[in-house]
């Protein structure tokens, strides 16, 4: 078991900062604490994949002429993760507009409270 | 958790339908208006639901019943943990019991996904390994030929920007996407950017002599980014940084004069449609089987790997564009 | 090596806990940075230059540096907002 | 004609790029108005040629062939699927403009048209990718246009709503991409075709039952929520209701279809029907979307906002796309399309309909639409004949799409019970909040005894546009025989 754990280290690591990110994303009242949340999720999925890619003994991808395709990692997952991490920026930083707005607007981070003060002036459009 | 065992108590005694008396009992005043809207709605048969309901508001609201709707309108079904100022009708029990509710959720949801997904983990094919599922005839193909057939000696950026081009155009597209988003909603008309306090002395002699590198690091990161690791991304990313610096050192008002916000958003637009236009093509000629290819040139040479060069280069004009609109975004305020 | 890896790998649980339940939002964004620099270590060990180079400049640095700008804009406004009260 | 999916995705992203350069938002309206019909009619030529030819065509994205390089795919059912969102495309737009330019400062209009166009364009790609990856990343930009399209209005409850819209959106896409995160790990490929056969042979072999099933869940699980499938949906009322009308139209007539054509595309192409069955996920959509009929139908009885109690109802429509899907099967298949053609259709014309009201008396509440409709009989109309669509009365669009899921819940086998009597159940509930309040809209004022006005409409376009969508409704609910045989002959080449 414990081997095995050994093992899956990255994997294991991901999935659990997976878990802290989505649980924050999802139960976290404070806004910017989502935000990060958002984060950590997304990086955690990154560091999954890079960690897919990796092979024993494998080297960065810059190709050479006559080596072996076995000799290098996987670059499909540094693929992925590239593509992914310039969407993730682009998802937080409107988040953090929006953040912004719902504060100039709210004078508050908190979510909930936020939905409350919002809910109270529902009644004028 | 030290409360743990009185909560149990309650959650017994609540199933047992004997809830206590006092502070959380029957003069819960909530429960008492959910009474009476349940009688109201026993006497005025169905019809009072939807619709039809809102024709006799006035009629409702002469009969004093309005209130009596609008808290079952906004019901105390949300964990909410407000202050109570602004809804003086819950009472701080409640609430405390609803946060602990939240925590525990928070936790009973956080292990649950940690048990599935570390089980998964373990089912997984070992980590390092070199007979993966992964590792197929996809990514043989990518390493063997991918030097003759994208020119580049990164396969990296020969991946993203060659095969699988589309989810990068897609991608700065998401990114062009999300500056426009973010200057829809914080450029207003009137903003004005913030007051320049006059350089900070560390910073500036710091800054001064870093910024020549910087800038340097990322046109060398985007312009070598078949040779070496990084692309278009990374030194956009970089560069980006770099123009956030200038911009702390110089001072807004001499970067927004440098570098006004016209020419960034031209620029970034320009950039996308050259990458459209310059990816448009190889997409067309190579799904029609027209020819056309770009010659690759020799690789490892930095006039090589076809339109990847090109390419990077307007992806790196994206990415440092947008961070620096961004940037730009966040500091101006409304006053 | 693998000590080394499994001490970055409890580094970043311990800053993604510690940036999730912590009070502060501006140790919150620190620590983010600092989880950013150590998931970038990790991938140069696991042989992605380009990942590492990436989350150095975007996560470590443009993020940070917007969570920070909010921050900002926000202390402000609560500083002016005091200042009228 | 192979090269039209290409361009239909292509030409809307460039033709948004180039916004930037107008200098006015109606140019840049009647510019993306231009681009979408021309992509419609393309779109027609397309159905036109696949049904005739029988068959679909790939698109090689580049020089490389297809496990390696990134492709597109269109048989019959993606080209009417694109041909029927940029029709709905061009009507929400049409139809909303006037409300558009009330609802936001002129300097907005051109960046809206933009995020519009770009949403159509994933939208598109969504339709005719054949790359999870691909896919992924256009529902990253549907996520993030759809958002601001929300948020665009200048409210605080509409910004609230947006930021609700994408906590919801980012937990959705974070599960979707740890399930393809998972399934690239086991499997190698990302195309579908790639991936249906591994995953097949994965199925046959026995191995990585567990990751297999378990990214399945993710992406299902991911996709309901994005698609605001019932226990998930606690963002969508507010995000349509405070949108503008446009925008409301588009986000519940296409954006959530686009999440349920991925859905489809995972089902079909990737896991394969057998998996899904014996996995019970087939069985976990069937509740969900029996759950969702009645519950999302008895929150809807309970609103007192207009907008949110047409946004409830979207809530319980997608639930029948559910409920369709569930029954695996290809009758389910061929019913969940058709429902989603008819709420694609239908929606945005009660949601037009309910904005001309909306707009012409001032009020969001049913006490204050009282007779509405008899100032806006053009409006009145069509939220009339779409909300009596929607409770199934014949010959219109929604008594199709629900003959059809009658027809497919006949041919399965336990589930047959419960989904008649989850239909049954759900009529009856949409006529007992729609009935009441179509009786609310043409109800007289108080004393006021004025007949009804059938002046001159003071917006043309969105009455032309309300008066196209009441055809396609009509024609959907007629047109019943032949539109069927067209989905069928779709799903079997989907």
């Amino acid at each position: 078991m414990l081997e095995a754990i050994l093992q899956q280290r990255y994997y294991i690591t991901a999935v659990l900062l997976f878990t802290i990110g989505f649980v924050t994303l999802f139960l976290h009242p404070n806004l910017l604490k989502k935000i990060i949340g958002l984060n950590l999720m997304d990086t955690a999925v990154f560091l999954f994949l890079a960690a897919m890619g990796y092979v024993e003994g494998g080297v960065a991808p810059m190709l050479e002429e006559g080596q072996e395709w076995t000799a290098y990692i996987n670059p499909v997952p540094g693929g992925l993760v590239l593509t992914g991490i310039v969407v993730a920026v682009s998802t937080t930083a409107l988040f953090l507009a929006l953040t912004q707005r719902l504060y100039r607007r709210y004078h508050s981070l908190n979510l909930d409270e936020i939905l409350i003060l919002a809910r109270s002036g529902e009644e004028k459009h | 958790m030290k409360d743990n065992p009185q909560w149990l108590e309650r959650v017994i005694q609540w199933a047992a339908g004997q809830e206590q008396e006092g502070p959380e009992g029957p003069e819960d005043p909530e429960r008492q208006e959910f009474q009476e809207y349940l009688e109201y709605i026993d006497a005025h048969g169905y019809m009072e639901f939807g619709a039809y309901r809102y024709m006799r508001r006035r009629e409702r609201a002469a009969l004093g019943l309005d209130a009596v709707t609008e808290a079952i309108h906004n019901p105390p079904h949300q964990p909410n943990p407000p202050k109570p100022q602004h809804r003086p009708r819950r009472r701080p029990g409640l609430l405390r019991r609803q946060l602990w509710v939240y925590r525990v959720l928070s936790v009973g949801v956080a292990l649950c996904l940690a048990v599935i997904f570390t089980a998964v983990a373990l089912s997984l094919p070992g980590f390092g390994e070199t007979d993966v599922p992964a590792l197929n005839e996809v990514a043989q193909r990518y390493l063997e030929r991918g030097m003759e057939e994208t020119g580049a000696v990164n396969a990296v950026t020969g991946l993203i920007l060659e095969y699988r081009a589309f989810d990068t155009f897609g991608e700065s597209a998401v990114l062009f996407a999300a500056a426009v988003s973010t200057a829809l909603l914080l450029n207003a008309p009137g903003r004005r950017l913030r007051n320049y306090r006059g350089p900070d002395p560390v910073l500036s002699t710091l800054g001064r002599s870093l910024l020549p590198v910087i800038l340097l690091f990322g046109v060398y990161v985007v312009v070598n980014g078949h040779l070496s690791p990084g692309g278009g991304f990374s030194g956009g990313a970089v560069l980006g940084a770099g123009l956030i610096l200038a911009s702390l050192v110089l001072g807004e008002e001499e970067m927004d004069r440098l570098l006004p916000q016209r020419t960034m958003s031209r620029a970034t637009t320009l950039a996308l449609l050259a990458y459209g236009l310059m990816k448009g093509y190889s997409f067309f000629t190579g799904a029609n089987h027209l020819g056309g290819e770009i010659p690759k040139g020799t690789p490892g040479a930095i006039l090589s790997g076809g339109l990847i060069l090109p390419l990077n280069l307007c992806v790196g004009v994206i990415v440092a564009c947008t961070m620096y609109t961004f940037y730009t975004l966040f500091l101006s305020r409304e006053e | 090596m693998i000590v080394l890896e499994v001490l970055l790998l409890a580094v970043l649980i311990c800053c993604a806990l510690a940036t999730v339940l912590g009070r502060g939002l501006v140790s919150s964004v620190i620590l983010f940075m600092s989880y950013s620099a150590v998931m970038s270590i990790i991938w140069f060990l696991l042989q992605s230059p380009d990942l590492a180079v990436t989350e150095a400049a975007v996560g470590a640095g443009v993020t940070s540096l917007l969570f920070f700008l909010t921050l900002r804009g926000i202390r402000g406004r609560k500083r002016r907002g005091e200042d009228e009260g | 004609m192979e090269n039209i999916p290409f361009f239909s995705i292509m030409l809307p992203i460039l033709s948004a790029v180039v916004i930037p350069f107008f200098s006015k938002g109606t140019w840049a309206f009647q510019w993306i108005r231009g681009v979408q019909l021309a992509v419609a009619a393309a779109s027609a030529a397309l159905l036109a040629f696949l049904c005739r030819a029988g068959t679909y065509v790939t698109y090689q994205l580049g020089h490389v062939p297809a496990p390696w390089g990134n492709q597109l795919r269109a048989g019959p059912l993606e080209a009417v699927l694109a041909l029927s969102f940029s029709l709905v495309m061009v009507l929400c737009l049409t139809g909303g403009w006037s409300d558009l330019k009330r609802d936001m400062p002129a300097h907005r209009l051109g960046s809206f048209c933009l995020l519009m166009q770009l949403l159509y364009a994933a939208l598109l790609a969504i339709v005719y990718t054949d790359d999870l990856f691909t896919a992924y990343v256009f529902v990253e930009i549907l996520a993030v246009t759809a958002c601001v399209a929300v948020a665009a209005k200048e409210s605080g409850r509409s910004v609230v709503s947006a930021i609700r819209y994408l906590i919801f959106s980012c937990l959705g896409s974070g599960l979707i991409l740890l399930g393809i995160a998972l399934l690239y790990s086991i499997t190698g490929h990302l195309l579908f075709s790639g991936l249906g056969e591994t995953v097949a042979e994965l199925q046959a072999s026995g191995a990585y039952q567990l990751p297999l099933v378990v990214s399945a869940l993710l992406m299902t699980l991911g996709l309901s929520v994005k698609s605001a499938q019932v226990p998930f949906h606690a963002w969508l009322p507010d995000a349509h209701a405070s949108a503008t009308t446009a925008a409301s139209g588009v986000l519940s007539g296409l954006v959530l279809k686009g999440y349920l054509v991925i859905l489809m595309k995972l089902m079909t192409r990737v896991f394969g029907r057998e998996l899904m069955v014996s996995s019970h996920l087939c069985d976990l959509m069937f509740f969900l979307g029996l759950g969702g009929m009645l519950f999302a139908s008895v929150s809807a009885l309970r609103q007192e906002e207009v907008k949110r109690m047409i946004a409830y109802s979207s809530s319980a429509q997608i639930s029948y796309i559910f409920l369709a899907l569930g029954l695996g099967s290809t009758y389910g298949m061929t019913a969940a399309c058709f429902q989603i053609l008819a709420h694609a259709f239908t929606k945005p014309m009660i949601f037009l309909g309910a904005g001309a009201m909306i707009a012409e008396t001032g009020g969001h509440y049913w006490g204050e639409l009282r007779g509405a409709a008899r100032k806006m009989p053009m409006g009145g109309l069509t939220f009339t004949v779409g909300g009596l669509s929607l409770c199934g009365i014949p010959l219109l669009a929604g008594f199709s799409a629900k003959f059809c899921l009658a027809g497919a819940a006949l041919q399965a086998g336990w589930q047959m019970t419960p989904a008649l009597f989850g239909l049954a159940a759900s009529s009856v509930l949409n006529a007992m909040y729609y009935i009441p309040a179509i009786l609310v809209i043409w109800g007289r004022h108080g004393s006021d005894t004025s007949p009804i006005r059938f002046t001159r409409p003071a917006h043309p376009q969105r009455a032309a546009a309300l008066a196209l969508l009441l055809a396609a409704n009509l024609l959907l609910g007629t047109a019943f025989g032949p539109i069927r045989t067209l989905l069928e002959q779709g799903v079997a080449l989907f």
